[in-house]
């Protein structure tokens, strides 16, 4: 069972991200982008985050990516369209990220518990929002009380550079 | 056979590196910013997976991987917010998101 | 007479300031290195002949580096420091005095020559190795101005290779002193000479440590100093600087290179010397033999007097070379004697430019006729420089030779006592150029050294060389004593 | 009180530069009477007979090396003090008559006052260096002296090549003294003589037979130079540029003469070498044999008085290789004389010919000038070895040393006599002798008495100087060895020989009846030299300044600054400027990072 | 709540949000004025960081994930000092900004804020915090002058090498976090000193390490650095080049020595990587910074070579090298900042970056040209001013350290580097400036900060005891 929704999520994912870096229209790569997105939530869910998953297909499948997907069909970007798919530059890219992946790989066989088997029926405690909660209020107050200064600053910056120009 | 049966860390693992390689090799090869953005949070979501798997499959189970992947998604949304204002503002000046006619600053 | 020393030091730099705040340029430059030199006189005339060891030590704990360095700002005169503390004194007076009246923007003029002034005061009265290094890099950057600026011909290139060559030169040395400092046993690194001097007597370095400190000063040393094959910047530099800068430059800073060579190498790397003397003395024949060649082509007087400069340098190292009590005091008495000279020389170069419009050989020619007195002040320095009897490099030579002879094979000091031929061939080249035979049409009217107040800092320089010359034991009797000390004798 | 024989010219000399000069009668008079103080004082060291004793001071003093300025009043130096300070005094007073309306009449007198002072420096120097350092000295106010006339471009060329050549003497000199001192250890004229005499050879000599011959053949070169001795005797002609009374004292008398005094004067270690004597008598027989068969094609009246000169110093030096210093510097003393008298002589033609120096100009001076003319002559027959006058006897001392030496060498010298009898009866009979030659003639008139004086003095001197000089140089065994008569017959012959084929040639005609352009070229040795050396040195200096300019200073130094700049133009190619590059740029440093850490740390596991 | 009220971080956030609402409340507010607010605050934190009862004591806070230590204490007062010196530049750049000028000079503060948290992290989740606290709003900050295509290319570079960097970094934190199982600097140190080494931690290390030095801008990641610096308005070109440098180094420092890197098997060879790293950043820094002809590209280039400066002194590994470090950057911080400081005074009224637009400066500006001169001269590491005790520092740590060839680069990078600084002030003292160009005023405030930063240089140059004693203090105490 694990493992047939692994291999299912697992294709699925990796044929969702190659389909948003070839999708020659942006719109198609961003909706690939939230399948995958969706996808890897439920991964986490296979990893007993079930919070982690809301949170994921809240903030990226949800907010972000409408973002993206806003500011694409803001934009009007077309033009890439028109152009072939850099095979040149896929060889290219692609050579790189098998090194890449060579090393990846290499270091992958020595990580430990790497053999440990994914198991359901094994009783794990269960992670859900009000224990992460309680650490992100205790323990880790303090970078979740920066990530609010980021928001701002974010908030900030996007007025900064979007405000409209007083003439 | 073991390996296709017997989902192990690993496999999550390989997974995450899959995705963080075509996050890579999206970022190399597209010209349009806002996909080279969209790559990148391909690759960070790949980290967000190796997190959550070693958080999952560690000896002692523990919570500080949720909390980075939590902190990780919050600063991506705020980093996506701001890259596509960037971007829009860069669209009104130049109508173009093409990195190949962004070489003013160069040498 | 501790106080003294340090009041010596300050002077130009309160000078500065003073200048800066608005006091009369000139005056206050002069009165400053006036006071300077009757103060060395002073010092020099309270200085207990015969002791080896620093007098007048006083020291500044304050400057410290903090953990990791112990150096100690300190300062204090040997004979060897005393008597480059007077050539210095002497030559910064004179050229304060050789600077026109009418000079551009006098101001910046005069504080960044009285700040080269310092840098050289201070690198010859530091007894800590580490302050003599940054004495000596104070002087660089206002140099490179004052030749960029206020120089002549190929000034801007000249001041930028000179600066750039220089500080490549100084890091190289940088590189020594740190490799030399980090090669001492951890718990007695230090700086300071004396401390130094204390802790390698016990336990010397080891031999082969040594040969690659010695290499590395060579080289620092060697490029401040303008050793061959890395004398490029010296020639067109002394050429491009105003006459000040060149008789200070030429005279006075280039010598600590020698100095540096004197304090560091002879003492305590002996072993290195020994080992790479070969390449020593070749990189020391081609200064005498090659740049002495090369000086006769010259075609202009800033020039020739730039390449004779490097070539008597080889005279200096040449003394170092040899390692004995007779080289390393013909080295000494060189170093003031060459200093003396080419400043003279310079300071004259740079009357007959304002006067002639140039020094090129081929636009002058006669101006004994017209300039007398400059042309007997200028056949003065000439024939020091080409090594005359009664003039003091004659001096200083006649002991290099006779160290060379006894510690060389002979065809070494038959190649280095060639050499003066060699300047006897370019000086009297120039001077049968400048001051003899027909005035050329083309040269404007100018009137010789006419008064007292433009004529004493040419006739104190000369009057330097003609006491040296004759009784050059009024050196010696204060050198000897340190020489016998770096010696470890 | 003693040094007064070297203060006084020394006090003269800066004096004059330094506050007389404005006052020319006073200057010329210090001047001289500092000659004529040294004079005194070298007469009253003389009769003391060395006796008297000169204090002297450290000038150096190091472990190793000792050099004291002081003096060593033997019987050499004293007989040489005397002729210097003697003839110098005749010299001074004539060249006030012949200066006398220069304006840098002050000067030239500084100069003299200079010039005898190191003169006298060299002959009581009592070591090496000392006599190094007055040796370069007279160098110096012989260059001055020379380029008087600044302004002419001839003199300040000659004067400059006098120095240079000297300087290349003077290199095997210094060399020679290193030599001296590494051998024995010291440079004192006393100690080395001492210990040479003791015959027991240092070390450093006694493993190497060569360096004797080395340190000798070195300080042999130092009188190649100053003596003007054949490869180096070029200077010496060109030297007449200066004025007319500083050929007479420093390019006759005394100067030229210095080199045959301090071969003298270290003729024991010269000795130790049998070879060195012999390269000694051969060049100084080359030398005189050479400058007589130049002279006989001159027609400059000092050109030829000079290389009269040259010969000559090429007879004293041939003595010194014979082993006859004595002779030597007899011969030395006697060619002050008669050389001095016959310069000024020339000098009072050339006066009242207002400088005029072609012989071929003058002719019938004879009426015109009596004075000079009969000095002239006296000095003409004393240096052709007339009998009984002066130059006889030095140069018969000389001949006979060298018949019972080498034959070969006696032969040269033999016919170096007639060709001298030849060559200045040549000239007295073209200049004084025969019809004026040119208008220039006309309006000489004798030399006022403060020129004919010193020649008088001078020509009685050239006259009875062999009578007090025999006795004092050779003492009284000259003539008791054999072959005394045989000599002294065949120069008498060559000396009639000599004048009276001078004087049959040239007597009438008006123009120079013999042409062998090899000798009235100099053997052509200016071009030879021209040629060899001064281009060569020239080749050599362009050559190595091309080398410095453009290996040195360009490709190494300018072309380390191109290098640099290269580099950084194609590092910031790097940065093209396109995002997508440089996101490859960075993910490739990402892979060699990674395969650095994973590769190079394996050997970890 | 205490421990939040004595935070730096916190009172100049506290500060900085009053002056927001102080803005939205009176936005007619001449940002002159707001600048000096700003600048008082910074100073008030700094001063506060001096005072003992305003200070939390040495020790760690917030469960182990923000520690008070001599480190963190230096870089906070550093980071400080900038905020002030880069408040001062805006005020004087401010006006050239079309609109929204008040936000740039509140979002320093903002940036600051992080980096005064970066100082004290100790944990790699407010480590990434507070590091996305400062990239974030560099960002905004690099391309501010949206108006200019220049600012925004720059932005946009920024933005995407920063945000691969991350990307980078974050699966760095992963595999670490998947190997130690904590995210804590000195719990993973204990876990990998204990358990055995293995690939997938080097991985990691070698992940994390690109994230770094991107931020300290190590050759092949410096790449965004000159066309940032260039495109960047100065100020914001200023905070990078000391801020956000200084920010990279102290985590660097912290992982270095406390944390992952300090694992005493794999010391060694992280030494010798960086040593690589920080010859290679030397060389392309000081190189390509010679043909440059773009005053901010020229020190863009030459911050780079800076940088590999200090890795140089850090890869050493000693107490030396960090010695070293600390006091390199105190000289960076004076002298660049100095430098940018003039840079955007002078370029404002002669309307370019251009070394042509600074030719004859010296008559134009006789102060801004000796300054400029200064801050030169002190970069290029000559005695006696304060850069080159950072050098003397840097190379005696190399020659400590044994790595001579280090110290051979050093030593032609310093002569080259004074090649492309003088090239400066020739341009300034030797050329004449064009025709008809007017002689550039600097107002009353920035003179006092010119003599300031000059004073700074000159007098720590030659008397550096002051400094010396900070920096042992840093030092004290702990095992580097």
């Amino acid at each position: 069972m694990e493992a047939i929704t692994f291999w299912i999520l697992a294709i699925g994912l990796i044929a969702a991200a190659w389909s948003v870096i070839l999708q020659r229209n942006p719109v198609a790569s961003a909706l690939s982008l939230v399948a995958g997105f969706i996808l890897l939530g439920i991964l986490f869910l296979t990893l007993n985050s079930s919070f982690l998953m809301m949170v994921q297909i809240i903030v990226y499948a949800g907010a972000v990516m409408v973002l993206f997907l806003f500011i694409i069909m803001l934009l009007d970007l077309k033009t890439e369209e028109k152009r072939p798919v850099p095979y040149l530059r896929l060889a290219v890219a692609l050579l790189i990220a098998a090194i890449f992946g060579g090393f990846f790989f290499s270091a992958l066989q020595a990580v430990p518990n790497g053999h440990k088997v994914l198991s359901w029926s094994q009783p794990v405690p269960h992670v859900d929002a009000g224990e992460i909660g309680q650490l992100l209020f205790s323990k880790y107050v303090l970078p979740f009380e920066i990530t609010g200064v980021l928001l701002l600053v974010a908030t900030i910056g996007v007025i900064v550079l979007s405000k409209k120009e007083i003439k | 056979m073991e390996a296709f049966t017997q989902i192990t860390l690993n496999h999550y693992l390989a997974l995450s590196g899959i995705l963080f390689m075509i996050g890579m090799i999206g970022v190399m090869m597209r010209r349009n910013i806002i996909v080279i953005y969209m790559s990148l949070e391909l690759m960070l979501n790949a980290a967000n997976l190796a997190l959550v798997s070693f958080s999952r499959f560690s000896a002692v189970p523990k919570l500080d991987g949720h909390i980075m992947v939590f902190l990780i998604i919050t600063v991506a949304a705020a980093e996506v917010a701001v890259g596509l204002a960037l971007i829009v503002a860069l669209y009104r000046l130049k109508q173009t998101t093409n990195t190949g006619d962004l070489t003013s600053l160069k040498f | 007479m501790s106080e003294l020393l340090i009041v010596i030091l300050i002077a130009p730099v309160l000078a500065c300031l003073g200048i800066a705040a608005g006091l009369p340029a000139k005056k206050t430059a002069l009165m400053t290195v006036l006071f300077n030199l009757v103060a060395s006189l002073l010092l020099a005339f309270k200085f207990q002949i015969g002791s080896a060891g620093y007098q007048f030590v006083s020291s500044i704990p304050a400057m410290s580096l903090g953990n990791y360095f112990n150096t100690n700002l300190k300062f204090g005169v040997d004979g060897l420091s005393l008597l480059l503390l007077l050539l210095t004194t002497v030559v910064s007076a004179a050229a304060v005095a050789v600077v026109p009246n009418d000079i551009k923007r006098p101001r910046e003029f005069f504080i960044l020559l009285l700040l080269v002034v310092s840098g050289a005061l201070g690198a010859f009265l530091s007894i800590d190795l580490f302050f003599l290094y940054i004495f000596h890099e104070i002087a660089l950057i206002p140099t490179f101005i004052l030749v960029g600026v206020w120089g002549n011909q190929d000034r801007k290139f000249a001041a930028i290779q000179m600066t750039i060559y220089l500080t490549l030169g100084s890091m190289v040395l940088l590189a020594g002193l740190l490799g030399f400092y980090f090669a001492m046993p951890e718990n007695v690194r230090s700086f300071d000479l004396e401390e130094i001097r204390v802790a390698l007597t016990a336990s010397p370095l080891a031999a082969s440590v040594q040969g690659w400190i010695y290499l590395l000063l060579l080289g620092g040393f060697g490029i401040l100093a303008s050793l061959c094959p890395f004398h490029t910047w010296a020639p067109a530099g002394d050429a491009a600087a105003p006459a000040p800068v060149a008789m200070l430059h030429a005279g006075v800073l280039k010598k600590v290179g020698i100095y540096g060579l004197l304090r560091l190498a002879v003492p305590f790397l002996h072993a290195g010397v020994h080992q790479y003397v070969d390449l020593f003395l070749i990189l020391i024949l081609l200064n005498v033999i090659y740049i002495g060649v090369v000086t006769i082509w010259q075609k202009e007087l800033g020039f020739m007097l730039g390449y004779s400069s490097v070539m008597h340098m080889g005279m200096l190292f040449l003394g170092i070379a040899s390692m004995s009590v007779l080289g390393l005091t013909g080295t000494v008495i060189l170093m003031l004697a060459h200093g003396f000279d080419i400043a003279l020389l310079f300071a004259l170069n740079g009357e007959i430019r304002r006067r002639a419009g140039s020094t090129h050989f081929a636009d002058l020619g006669g101006l004994a006729q017209r300039m007398p007195k400059l042309a007997f002040l200028f056949v003065i320095g000439g024939l020091a420089s080409l090594g005359m009897p009664g003039l003091a490099n004659f001096a200083g030579e006649i002991h290099v030779f006779f160290a060379a002879w006894k510690a060389f094979p002979w065809w070494v000091t038959v190649l280095a006592v060639w050499g003066i031929v060699i300047s006897a061939i370019y000086i009297l080249r120039a001077v049968r150029n400048i001051f003899f035979g027909d005035v050329p049409s083309t040269l404007p009217q100018s009137e010789d050294l006419v008064k007292w107040s433009q004529r004493w800092p040419f006739v104190m320089l000369a009057l330097a060389l003609i006491v040296i010359g004759f009784y050059p034991r009024i050196l010696t009797v204060f050198v000897q004593p340190v020489v016998n000390s770096l010696l470890g004798l | 009180m003693n040094w007064v024989v070297l203060l006084a010219p020394l006090i003269s000399a800066v004096l004059i530069t330094l506050v007389l000069h404005p006052m020319k009668k006073l200057s010329v008079l210090v001047s001289i009477l500092a000659c004529a103080v040294s004079f005194l004082a070298s007469l009253c060291l003389f009769y003391n007979n060395g006796a008297m004793h000169l204090s002297s001071i450290d000038w150096l003093d190091l472990p190793g090396l000792k050099v004291q300025i002081g003096g060593m009043a033997d019987h050499l130096a004293c007989l040489m003090l005397l002729v210097v300070s003697g003839v110098g005094l005749c010299i001074h007073i004539f060249a006030y008559g012949y200066m006398k309306e220069d304006p840098g009449l002050s000067r030239f007198f500084a100069k003299l006052s200079l010039f005898m002072f190191s003169m006298l420096g060299i002959v009581l120097a009592n070591n090496l260096v000392m006599m190094f350092i007055f040796w370069e000295l007279v160098g110096l106010s012989s260059y001055l002296l020379i380029g008087f006339w600044f302004q002419r471009p001839s003199a300040a060329e000659a004067a400059k090549k006098a120095f240079i050549v000297n300087r290349l003497g003077d290199f095997g000199f210094l060399l020679g003294i290193l030599g001296v001192w590494l051998a024995w250890g010291t440079v004192d004229f006393k100690e080395l003589s001492q210990q040479v005499a003791s015959g027991h050879l240092p070390a450093l000599l006694a493993n190497n037979p060569f360096a004797v011959t080395l340190i000798g053949i070195g300080l042999f070169m130092g009188c190649v130079g100053k003596s003007a001795q054949f490869p180096l005797h070029v200077w010496l002609p060109d030297a007449m540029e200066g004025p007319t009374p500083v050929s007479a004292l420093i390019h006759a008398a005394t100067m030229v003469a210095a080199g045959v005094y301090m071969l003298c004067r270290v003729f024991f270690i010269l000795e130790l070498s049998h070879q060195v004597l012999q390269v000694i008598a051969s060049l100084g027989a080359l030398t005189a044999i050479f400058a007589a068969l130049i002279a006989t094609q001159q027609n400059d009246i000092k050109r030829i008085l000079a290389y009269s000169t040259l010969s000559q110093l090429g007879y004293m030096v041939m003595a010194v290789g014979l082993g006859a210093t004595q002779a030597a510097m007899f011969h030395l003393s006697t060619h002050a004389f008669f050389k001095a008298l016959l310069f000024l002589g020339a000098g009072s033609v050339i006066h009242s010919l207002h400088h005029e120096q072609d012989i071929w100009k003058m002719g019938g001076l004879w009426k015109k000038m009596p004075v000079t003319a009969w000095t002239f002559l006296i000095g003409t027959l004393a240096l052709t070895g007339c009998p009984l006058l002066s130059g006889f006897f030095s140069k018969d001392a000389i001949l006979l040393a060298a018949f019972q030496h080498n034959k070969l060498v006696f032969s040269v010298g033999i016919i170096t006599a007639g060709l001298t009898a030849y060559y200045m009866f040549r000239l007295f009979a073209v200049a004084f002798l025969g019809k004026p030659r040119s208008h220039a003639v006309d309006h000489a008139h004798e030399s006022p008495l403060v020129m004919t004086a010193p020649l008088t003095i001078l020509a009685a001197l050239s006259v009875f100087g062999a009578l007090f000089g025999q006795e004092e140089y050779l003492g009284l065994e000259h003539a008791n060895h054999g072959g005394g008569w045989i000599v002294m017959g065949l120069s008498v012959c060559m000396f009639v020989l000599g004048i009276s084929g001078g004087l049959l040639l040239y007597l009438k005609s008006r123009e120079e009846p013999i042409h062998i352009s090899l000798f009235a070229n100099k053997f052509y040795s200016d071009e030879l030299y021209e040629a060899i050396f001064v281009n060569g040195q020239q080749l050599l200096a362009r050559l190595l300044d091309w080398v410095d300019r453009w290996i040195v200073g360009g490709f190494l130094v300018r072309g380390s600054a191109v290098l640099s700049t290269i580099t950084g133009e194609v590092l910031r190619l790097l940065q093209g400027g396109n995002l997508s590059a440089y996101v490859m740029v960075f993910i490739v440093g990402v892979v060699f990072l990674c395969y650095w850490v994973l590769v190079y740390l394996k050997p970890l596991f | 709540m205490k421990q939040f009220l004595l935070m730096p971080e916190f009172q100049l956030l506290v500060w900085a949000l009053v002056l927001f609402v102080f803005d939205a409340y009176r936005p007619q507010t001449k940002p002159r004025t707001l600048a000096w607010l700003g600048i008082l605050g910074a100073a008030l934190v700094l001063g506060a960081t001096f005072v003992e009862p305003l200070t939390m004591g040495v020790g760690q806070y917030f469960h182990g994930l923000y520690s008070v230590d001599g480190l963190s204490i230096f870089f906070k007062q550093f980071f400080l000092v900038t905020l002030i010196v880069v408040l001062w530049m805006s005020a004087e750049f401010v006006e050239v900004l079309p609109l929204a000028r008040n936000e740039f000079l509140l979002l320093p503060m903002l940036t600051t804020v992080g980096m005064l948290l970066l100082a004290s992290a100790v944990d790699f989740t407010t480590m990434f915090v507070a590091l996305e606290l400062v990239t974030i709003s560099f960002y905004v900050l690099v391309a501010y002058q949206r108006n200019r295509s220049a600012s925004l290319e720059a932005g946009v570079k920024y933005l995407i090498i920063g945000a691969l960097s991350t990307g980078f970094l974050v699966y760095g934190i992963a595999f670490l976090y998947g190997n130690a199982g904590s995210t804590s600097f000195a719990t993973i140190l204990e876990t990998l000193s204990t358990n055995p080494l293995n690939l997938s931690i080097l991985f990691a290390m070698a992940l994390i390490l690109v994230g770094l030095c991107f931020k300290i801008s190590a050759v092949p990641f410096h790449i965004w650095a000159p066309d940032v610096y260039q495109g960047a308005p100065t100020p914001v070109t200023a905070f990078l080049a000391v801020g956000s440098k200084a920010a990279g180094f102290v985590v660097l420092l912290r992982l270095v020595f406390f944390s992952c890197f300090g694992n005493p098997v794999v010391a060694p060879y992280v030494s010798s990587l960086l040593a690589v790293l920080a010859g290679v950043t030397v060389i392309l820094g000081t190189f390509a910074a010679l043909p440059q002809r773009n005053l901010k590209r020229l020190l863009g280039y030459s911050s780079i070579g800076h940088a590999g400066f200090i890795l140089m002194a850090l890869s050493c590994l000693s107490p030396r090298g960090v010695n070293a470090v600390l006091i390199y950057l105190i000289s960076y911080l004076l002298a660049g900042l100095l430098a940018f400081f003039l840079i955007t005074v002078v370029s404002k009224q002669v309307e370019g970056e251009e070394l042509v637009n600074f030719s004859g400066l010296s008559k134009r500006s006789p102060l801004a040209a000796f300054g400029l001169t200064v801050a030169f001269v002190s970069m290029a590491g000559i005695p006696p001013l304060l850069g080159f005790a950072g050098k003397l520092g840097v190379l005696a740590a190399a020659w400590e350290a044994q790595r001579y060839v280090l110290v051979g680069i050093g030593v032609i990078a310093a002569a080259v580097g004074l090649y492309y600084y003088l090239s400066i002030v020739r341009y300034m003292y030797w050329n004449e400036a064009a025709d008809g160009t007017a002689a550039v005023k600097l107002s009353c405030s920035a003179k006092w900060l010119v003599w300031l930063l000059v004073a700074g240089v000159i007098v720590f140059g030659i008397y550096q005891m002051p400094i010396a004693t900070v920096v042992d203090q840093v030092l004290l105490g702990r095992n580097w």
